[in-house]
This record gives C-alpha cells, structure tokens and sequence, in this order.
C-alpha cells in the first residue's frame, strides 16, 4: 500500500510537458488537442465523401436515368448504395467523430482546467481505430458485388445473406466498420467520462461545468449504455453472414426483429447522442454573444438527464408497422410523446437565454441562432411521427426523411459549423473572415431550407425513401412533384457550391488570419484563459476555479464577463 | 490501490463459492425444473455476489459505482421487456408466427 | 390535409387525415409561439452602445414560470395527441371489423404476389385467383389482408389507403382495409429489400361490383391486360425521358443485369 | 512511466484507473447482457433446438467454473500481497492466474473439439450458434486478460505500476462473473 502510493506520488511529479518531434506530435500524437483535430479532420474529408454521394443520388432523383456529371449512371443497386453509405458516414464517421471526439477530445481537458486526458495513449489508440473503420468502410465501396445497400439500419435478412443482397463482402465490411468504430468510441467514451468526472481542476463543482462538456459527457454515457447489444447484435449478423447460423433468419429459428430492436435500442439514444453535444456547444455559443447567463443551468443539465433516461425507452417508435405487436405500440407512443417534455423545456430555457440580452450576431452566434431555428422545425415535426397511427402514413416515407434532415442537418452541419467558427480562434491562432464566414452561413441555411421543406410535401404526397426513380409510380411522376424533386436538388447543388467558401475562408484564415488574441469573445471559460493556440500542456500553472461558467453581465462589475479562474478580491 | 480497509477473508469466500458450486451441480439431478432454476440462476446470483462484493471489493467501492452497475442491469431489464412482446411468443395481436405452425408459403431459404 | 396531396380511398383514410389535422393545430400553434419568441428576442435584444445585458440566473420562481408554465401546456396537449392517435391506432390495427373478402398478399424480392379468395371467400381453395403485381378490389367491401414474406422485409403500402405494413419473413401478419373509391391507385414496397427495391411496384384498382367479374373471369380466361403493366407506360409527365427508363427497368433486363 | 497530471486527480475520490475500469466493465455488462438478452428470448420461447443444452458436458463446465473461481482467488491474493509490497509473491500469484486462465482454455478446447467432432457445429441450431459465439467472446476476453496479466507481471517485477494488479484484478473477476451465468445458463438449464 504504502509502496504503491509512493510509486502513484512519484508519477505526478514526473511530468514535464516538453516540445515533441513532427512524429509525436502530429502523426502518433498524444496531445488531446491533435487528436481532438485529428478526428475533425478526418470527419471533414468522411463528410465531403457523404455530400458527394447525396449529391449523386440526389441527382439521380431530379433528372432519372441520366448521367450524373462528375459521377456517372447511377444504378438501382448504386443508388441503394449510394443512400445507404450516405446515411452511416454522416451518423457514425461525421456526427459522432466531430462532435463527440473531435470536439470532446479539444474541449474537455481545457474547460476543465487539466493538461490532458486521463489516459492519452488510450486516447491515441481510439483515432487509430477509428480510422482504420473509416478505411474498412472506404474499402467496402471497392470489393467485388459493390458497397453495401441494405440502408444503413441493415434489416436482416436483407443484410444477412449476400444471396438477398448481392453484396457479399460489402456487407460484411460494412457491419465490421461499424462495430470497429463502436469499440473506437467506447475506448474514447471511457477516457471522457473519467477525465471530466476525476480530473477537474480544484475548485470546479458539478455546477461550474460548462454546458458542453457536461453533454458531451452525458451523450457518451447514454452511446455507452445503448451500444453493448448492438456490438453483441452486430457480432451475431456477421456470424450470420460468414458462418451461415441463423440469429435472424426464421428459417433457422431466429427472428428478423431481434436485430430491430438491437438496432433501434441503439438507434435511439443515438440520436440524443449526437444531439446533446450540439446542444451544449450552442448553450456556450449563445451565452457568449448575448453576454447573458444560461437561463436555468440546473434545468437545463436537468432536462438533458431527463432526456437521456426516457431515449432508452422509446425505441420502437421506428418499428410501429414493423411487425411488432399493434399493442405494445401505444406504450411506445406515450412514452415517445413525453420525450417532448423535456426537449421543450431545454428548447424554452435557451431561447429565454435570450431575452434582455446584448445580442451580437457574429458567425458563430449566426449558426447557433440557425441552430435553434432549424431543430425546432425537427422537433416539432417529430411529434406527427411518434404518434403510431400517422406512422402509418408517414414510416420511411419523405416526410420521415425531412423530418429527421431537420434534426441531424441542423446537429451534424450547423453545430459543427458554429463550434469551428466559435473555437477556430482558439485551435489555430488566427481569426476567420466574418464577411466570408456570414456569406457562407446564409449560403448554408437557406438551401438548406429549400432542400429539406419541400421533401414534407413529397412525404404527404405519399413518396418513399430508397426508391431510385419515381417515374415507375404513376401517381408520383407528375410534374408538379417532380419540379419538386427538381428544386430541392438544385438547392443541394448550391448549397454544396457555398461550402467551398468555407473551406477557402478555413484555410486561408488558418494561415493567414488576423492573429486571434487570448480571449477574442470575451468568454468566462477556462480555455479562453490560455494563448491561441494553447501550447502542449496547455495550462502554464493549472487553474483554480471559483465559479460557474455562464456568469455574463454580473451587476457591480465593470467587465460583463468573468472568467471563471479569476480569483475574487 | 485500494484505500485503508480491512481485507475480507478471501480464502473463506473461496470456500463458499465452492459450496455454492457444488450445489448448483447437484441441484439439476433432483430434475425437478423449479428447484433447477433456482439453484442454476438463484446460485449464480448469490456466487456473483459473492465476486463482485468480495473480490472486485465492490463493497468497498463508493456509491457512484453501485449505481453504474444496477443502472446497466436495470436498461437491460427495459429492452428484454420491451422485446419480449415479439420475440417470446408465437402469436399475438393480428399476427402469428407461421414457421411454427407450418402455415407459411415456401420459403425460398 | 393530407388529401390535397393523395386521393384518400379507404375507409379510415379521413381518420388520419384529421388526426393529422390536430396535431398540425397543436403544434402550429407552439412552433408559431417559439418560433415568434426566438426571432423577436433576437431582434429586440440586439447590442447596443451603453446597454448591458440583463442578469437573469433563470433560477428563481419568478422567471421559471416562464420555461415552467408553457412546459405544462406541452403535457396537457401531449395527452390529447396521444389520446386522440390511440383512438385512430386501435382502429385500424387492433380491431379486425367483420369480413366481406379476404386476399393474402405475398412480397418477393421484387414482386407481389397477391391470391384473391374467389367468390367463396376463403383462400387456400380451388378457386382461388392468383396474379402479380395486380391486387383487384371491390368497392365498398371489408378486406381482411394475409401479409406474408418470401425472403426479405417489404412493407405493402397504399398510400391512397392510407395503409402501410411490413411483411416479415417467417410471419404472418392480418389487416384490414376498405376501399371507398373506385379507380388504380399504387402499392410501393416501403422497406428497403435490395437491389430491386426501387421497382417493386404494383397495381391497386378497386372496381365497382360487375367490372371486378367481368376482371376475375378474364384472369381465369388468361386474356387480362395487366393494369399495372398498362399504366406503367403512361403519364410519367416526363415525356423524354419515360421510354428510356422504362427498357432499362424492365424486371427482364434487371435480371439479365445481374445473373 | 509518467503521464499528464490530469491522470493523477481524483476528484471523486476513486483512483483514475479503477474508475476507467468500471465504466469499461459497465459497457461489457452491455456486451454480455445484451447476448444472454437475446439468449434468454429464443430460450423462454420455446424456440426449437435449445433442449440441446443437455449434450453439453455439466462435468467440464463445472471443472472450469472450478478453475476460474481458483484463479479469481489467486488474483485477489496477488492484489493483496502487493499491497504489502511482496512483489515477488505477486508475480508469482499472477502467472498462478495465467496458468488457470490456460487450464480454462485447455478444457474450453477439448469441449469443442468434442462437440464438433460429434457434428455440433455453429450452424446447427441456435443453441449451438448462441453457445459458441458466448463462450468463444468470453474466451477471447480470457485470452486478452491473460496476455495483459502477462505484461502488468514484468512491470511488478521491475517496480513500477503496482496499481494495475487491482485493475487486471476487477477485470478478471469480471470474466470469472460472466462464466457464472453463462454456466448454468448453457451447461445446466436445459428444461
């Protein structure tokens, strides 16, 4: 005992944050910065993957057996294809890696005041598995039979026999990329949990934890918790492809809708998963440039809590007509209606966040306002979907798929927009181009709107998801529906022409920006306290904290911010 | 490392878990079902106990940890609930399972 | 709503249509109250010189009413929806109301099959009417529906029925419809089955009661033009472009394509 | 060895490692649970072929429960001696804990062998699909313990990391856990 802690004791001394060669410090790093940026990076270039394919097929909607320029003829089996790589890369290999990782991996240690995650190496370990997943799943489009085309939710038997399929190996790549990334981010998920519950500077209670990291941390418990049976799941549907037993197959004794609700005990906490980080990235946004404090901190963490415990029971709301039995139905119903509640009230307390504010709308607070506007369309168009008798009209139909667009396009792109633009500074040193920065956000948002609003109509028109050419529908190939389909496409195409902006504005700015000083917004966190960008080690003497992170505009005091590691008179 | 307590006497677990093995061997021989399940999962309930509470010093442990494992069991009492409806019976409202009574058309399996 | 954009043609269509109708109100009315707030605030409360913000810790009775008190209004309006959506739910796939016919519909990887229970009503005898792609229903009467799967997952859904379920393999699953109007109307497979998902239409046409005989007894002559092969060739709207796609999806030459 | 001074606080008073430790088992109990889940739904069902839990060999099954409660104890025992700083019974305690985990595999082998000699292959039914993809995920989980044991083992013999034996400590009885339920679960329940 005595020996042991001596030998802990001797440990702590021992650290000494020196420069690293180019190897360890970008290639093998260990630094959660790196690896933080490492997994945005590679979530940018997944990211441009998946907007190419729904550009592909998008096309292939809007002008139907013509060839797509830049692309080709797209095929039934290419578009299944298509769609179906497009929906995993944006949920598994953008949402999550940017969000989650990336953003989790940059945030945590510097706004909470430590020099780095708990267990680096580990940290190390987990990139390098994820991308070897995302290298499995670029391979799967290659192998002979073509990519996998099930929909990324991979219903069996469809998924479990390549004779249904006729994706033999793509199938089996693709469910071994997605069990490789589970294990990535349980590794990562472990170390973030730890990190924010033991290594928190002195001083920073429960209730000084920024919003983000708090939801950060919460979603990666709630990806924890759900993901277990879907990598047992997952084991057993690669069994089924490989060996040839029958988990899902009726034939042999196994049932098709284990693996639904396997997937969509998962699926659903998933997408809290990827919601809730967005969320606390806003809640840091919006703070910051209405100089406001969150309106009810303790509610809001609150809500999320809520939110998180009722997601594990709402999952069968993806299969009312799936088979399951009619009756267990209405449980799914009531408890999918109640998840609302607490969504509301989070929704509510961020826009009073706002009143009597000092809004200014810099491009960070433009995306975080677009944002809340954008989720709220999704939010609310959510509740004609958890009740199960309109999911007789709606299930797998367009108004399912703008419906969700409206949720994860405002969480995955939106939030991941005003988090880069929010935190550049603080990543590369520089400052971006506002003027850029605010012709790219409207270039964004209203495509983005002209994209997915017209897409409820198709749904209520009656039009199904993963079919590749409505012309074979009489009653879907008119005209009208197809300028429709026309115009959302071609909203597609200018949105996807305004994101070169960004890019030009990201790497032009990261070497040629207007040099970013300490704190550009004049924010109360912890990482603002330290140089842009923060050096390896990140702290110089480790801060103390003394109070919350949202105190903004305090009376009496001549500055509207506080940072939090300000050590009172 | 663990913090100052005394340590149980782990050899005289050991000696229970033994006890406790034997009899969930002997227990099936009686082939009376009830009594087999209680001492197959009723056993196993008590010898994990044992385990977690003596060996992992669970014990020991603080709170927040007991917490984390009920919490795991308790979500996975939710999806067997929430699944059993479809796949632990063979008909139910409005549908039945016809590989069982053989009323399917052919599969092409 | 719903029926601007769809023909509604069975029974409990108009149900879902109003049930669509309430929570459009219910949650217009919300997303036009939050909607409201959020763009006021952010023009109202734009920074100006010499202003500063309000301290507000959103912890106090006093300014929780204002988060609290809508958030109650969202419970009460939840009850209704769930309510009113049971109500319609246990409508249409709880009960089964008394039959007039019954047809037993079979997806494949990429057909439908449908067998029609003959004038004796009951299936799995000699007059039984089978065809592809073809389901052919007379107006007004209750059908009980057989769902079954050959292979994979497909979902038979109308949407003029307003009618949607999937097929498992391995299951039989029973439904009901009433068809209220007369005409062809399509059945899309709604759950992804593969490669030829995409093609795996068919025909609903719901006859008045002599041309559904006079449909029945061409089939058992073997002179019925198929409906649904008719009316895949017409009125596409796109005139260019529709006999090019339809030589290159022709179920033939998919197969051809991938055997 | 040293690590960033954030590896060294504990704000909620468990030691970093052993909290880390718990949230990883916390995610196996996910891994297991949700297969045994599964198990459990075909069994209660009635689905055809699970009275086949009666071929497997009861008297393998309990050896081996035998043998990983007997190397649960000689692991706790390892933690124990290190705590009075014995660093070279710890070693020793730990290979002891290696050689059950072999002995586990040895009997694990001979049973396979055994039922798939007798034309009890994975595919045959989804007793036997459930049956060999539990015990063989438990026996890759047996394998990594071990190799990991192997490697804490030399560090305690140079000195360093005394904090790990507790950790490999909880995993392995982990694994020893699974084994519990996965006992009467496949070897004893056939009713």
């Amino acid at each position: 005992m005595s020996q042991a802690t001596a030998a802990v004791k001797k440990d702590s001394q021992a650290e000494h944050h020196e420069e690293l060669s180019f190897l360890y410090k970008y290639i093998l790093p260990v630094d959660h910065k790196i690896i933080g940026m490492q997994y945005i990076f590679t979530g940018l270039i997944m990211a441009i993957i998946g907007g190419y394919f729904s550009y592909a097929f998008r096309m292939q909607l809007a002008f139907p057996g013509e060839v797509v320029p830049l692309y080709g003829l797209v095929g039934p089996g290419e578009y299944n294809m298509l769609i179906t790589n497009h929906g995993t890369i944006m949920i598994f290999w953008v949402a999550m890696p940017v969000l989650i990782a990336g953003f989790g991996n940059y945030l945590i240690p510097l706004m909470i005041g430590c020099d780095d995650m708990v267990f680096p190496r580990l940290n190390r370990l987990s990139y390098q598995i994820f991308l070897v997943s995302a290298l499995v799943l670029i391979a799967s489009f290659f192998v002979t039979g073509g990519g996998f085309g099930g929909a990324w939710t991979s219903y069996p038997p469809l998924s479990s026999n390549a004779e249904y399929s006729l994706t033999d190996w793509g199938a089996s790549l693709w469910i071994l990329a997605v069990a490789l990334e589970f294990v990535s981010f349980l590794l990562g998920g472990i170390n973030f949990i730890t990190t924010t519950m033991n290594a928190r500077a002195p001083g920073m209670k429960m209730m000084d934890i920024p919003i983000a990291v708090w939801f950060i941390v919460i979603a990666v418990i709630l990806f924890m918790a759900s993901v277990g049976p879907l990598i047992a799941g997952a084991v057993m549907l690669f069994m089924d492809q490989r060996l040839g037993t029958s988990f899902f197959l009726p034939s042999g004794g196994g049932d098709p809708l284990l693996w639904q609700h396997l997937f969509w005990f998962f699926g659903h906490p998933e997408v809290y998963v990827v919601l809730l980080p967005t969320m606390g990235i806003v809640a840091d946004v919006i703070t910051v440039f209405s100089r406001k404090k969150l309106f009810g901190y303790r509610t809001v963490l609150y809500t999320a809590f809520a939110t998180g415990g009722l997601s594990f029971v709402v999952w069968a709301h993806h299969q009312f007509i799936a088979g399951i039995d009619p009756r267990v139905a209405n449980v799914f119903v009531v408890t999918t209606v109640l998840i609302s509640i607490p969504l509301a009230e989070m929704m509510f307390s961020y826009i009073a966040t706002l009143y009597g504010g000092s809004i200014e709308l810099k491009t960070p607070m433009l995306w975080a306002l677009g944002f809340l506007a954008a989720f709220l369309i999704g939010g609310v168009t959510g509740i004609y979907l958890g009740a199960s008798a309109l999911d007789i009209y709606f299930h797998d139909s367009y108004f399912v798929l703008a419906h969700f667009h409206y949720t994860f396009f405002p969480i995955t792109i939106i939030g991941m927009f005003a988090a880069l633009t929010f935190w550049f500074p603080k990543m590369f040193g520089r400052m971006m181009n506002e003027t850029l920065g605010k012709i790219h956000f409207w270039g964004t948002f209203i495509p983005f709107n002209c994209i997915f609003l017209p897409l409820f109509f198709l749904g209520l028109a009656g039009q199904n998801r993963r079919v590749y050419n409505f012309q074979l529908y009489p009653d879907l190939a008119t005209q009208d529906l197809q300028n429709i389909r026309i115009f959302a496409t071609l909203s597609l195409v200018v949105m996807l022409i305004f994101q070169l902006v960004f890019i030009y504005n990201f790497f032009v700015s990261m070497f040629k920006g207007e040099k970013a000083p300490n704190n550009p917004w004049n924010a109360n966190t912890l990482e603002w306290s330290i140089p842009s960008p923060p050096p390896h080690g990140n702290f110089k003497t480790l801060p103390t904290v003394y109070r919350g992170a949202y105190e903004y505009s305090v009376p009496g005091r001549e500055l509207d911010y506080w940072p939090q590691n300000e050590a009172p008179k | 490392m663990s913090d100052a307590h005394t340590h149980p006497n782990y050899i005289k677990i050991w000696y229970w878990l033994l006890v406790l093995l034997a009899i969930s061997v002997v227990g099936p021989m009686f082939e009376i079902p009830a009594l087999t399940i209680i001492t197959a999962f009723g056993i196993a309930i008590v010898k994990s106990y044992l385990v977690a509470a003596y060996f992992m010093h669970l014990k020991f442990e603080k709170a927040i940890i007991w917490f984390l494992l009920t919490l795991s069991i308790i979500l996975l009492g939710v999806f067997f609930f929430g699944t059993a409806p479809d796949l632990m019976m063979t008909e139910g409202d409005q549908w039945i399972d016809c590989i069982a009574d053989k009323s399917c058309v052919e599969q092409r399996l | 709503m719903i029926e601007y954009f769809v023909q509604s043609a069975s029974s409990f269509a108009g149900d879902i249509d109003n049930l669509f109708l309430v929570i459009t109100l219910i949650i217009g009315f919300w997303f036009f109250l939050t909607f409201g707030a959020l763009v006021y605030f952010i023009i109202r409360f734009r920074r100006k010189d010499g202003v500063k913000a309000k301290y507000i810790a959103g912890e106090k009775h006093s300014e929780t009413k204002w988060t609290h008190y809508p958030h109650y209004a969202v419970i009460a309006m939840d009850v209704v929806i769930i309510a009113v959506n049971i109500l319609v739910w246990v409508e249409i796939k709880q009960t089964l109301p008394p039959r007039d016919n019954l047809v037993r519909v079979i997806g494949q990887q990429w057909t439908w099959s449908f067998i029609h229970a003959g004038p004796d009503g009951e299936l799995d005898t000699p007059d039984d009417v089978a065809t592809a792609n073809d389901l052919h229903l007379k107006l007004g009467e209750t059908y009980h529906f057989e769902l079954q799967s050959r292979d994979v997952l497909h979902n038979f859904s109308v949407p003029a029925f307003r009618l949607r379920q999937d097929a498992v393999p391995g299951r039989t699953i029973s439904g009901w419809f009433k068809p209220t109007k007369t005409g062809t109307f399509d059945l899309q497979c709604a759950e992804m089955c593969g490669y030829g998902h995409g093609i795996m239409g068919a025909a609903v046409t719901v006859h008045s009661k002599e041309s559904y005989e006079n449909t029945m007894a061409q089939i058992r002559k073997g002179t019925y033009e198929s409906h649904y092969q008719k009316r895949r060739g017409t009125k596409t709207g796109l005139p260019s472009k529709t006999s090019y796609v339809e030589d290159k999806d022709s179920f033939a030459t998919l197969l051809a394509s991938i055997f | 060895m040293h690590g960033p001074i954030a590896t060294h606080r504990r704000a909620t008073g468990i030691p970093t490692g052993r909290l880390a430790v718990w949230w990883l088992l916390a995610s196996e109990i996910f891994i297991f649970g949700g297969l045994v889940t599964c198990f459990l739904l075909f069994k209660l069902n009635g689905s055809p072929g699970f009275e086949d839990a009666a071929l497997t060999s009861v008297t393998a099954g309990a050896i081996n429960t035998f043998v990983l409660l007997t190397s649960s104890l000689s692991i706790v025992l390892a933690h124990a001696a290190i705590e009075n700083g014995d660093r070279v019974k710890t070693f020793r305690y730990i290979w002891y804990t290696i050689g059950g985990g072999l002995i586990f595999l040895g009997i694990k082998t001979y049973e396979y062998t055994g039922k798939i000699v007798h034309g009890h292959v994975i595919t045959e039914n989804l007793f036997w699909s459930f049956y060999y993809t539990m015990t063989g995920l438990h026996a890759l989980h047996v394998i990594g313990g071990m190799v990991i044991m192997a490697l804490i083992s030399f560090d305690i013999r140079k000195g360093y990391n005394f904090q790990r034996v507790e950790l490999i400590g909880i995993y392995w009885h982990f694994v020893d856990l699974v084994w519990i339920f996965l006992f009467p679960l496949l070897y004893i329940a056939n009713f």
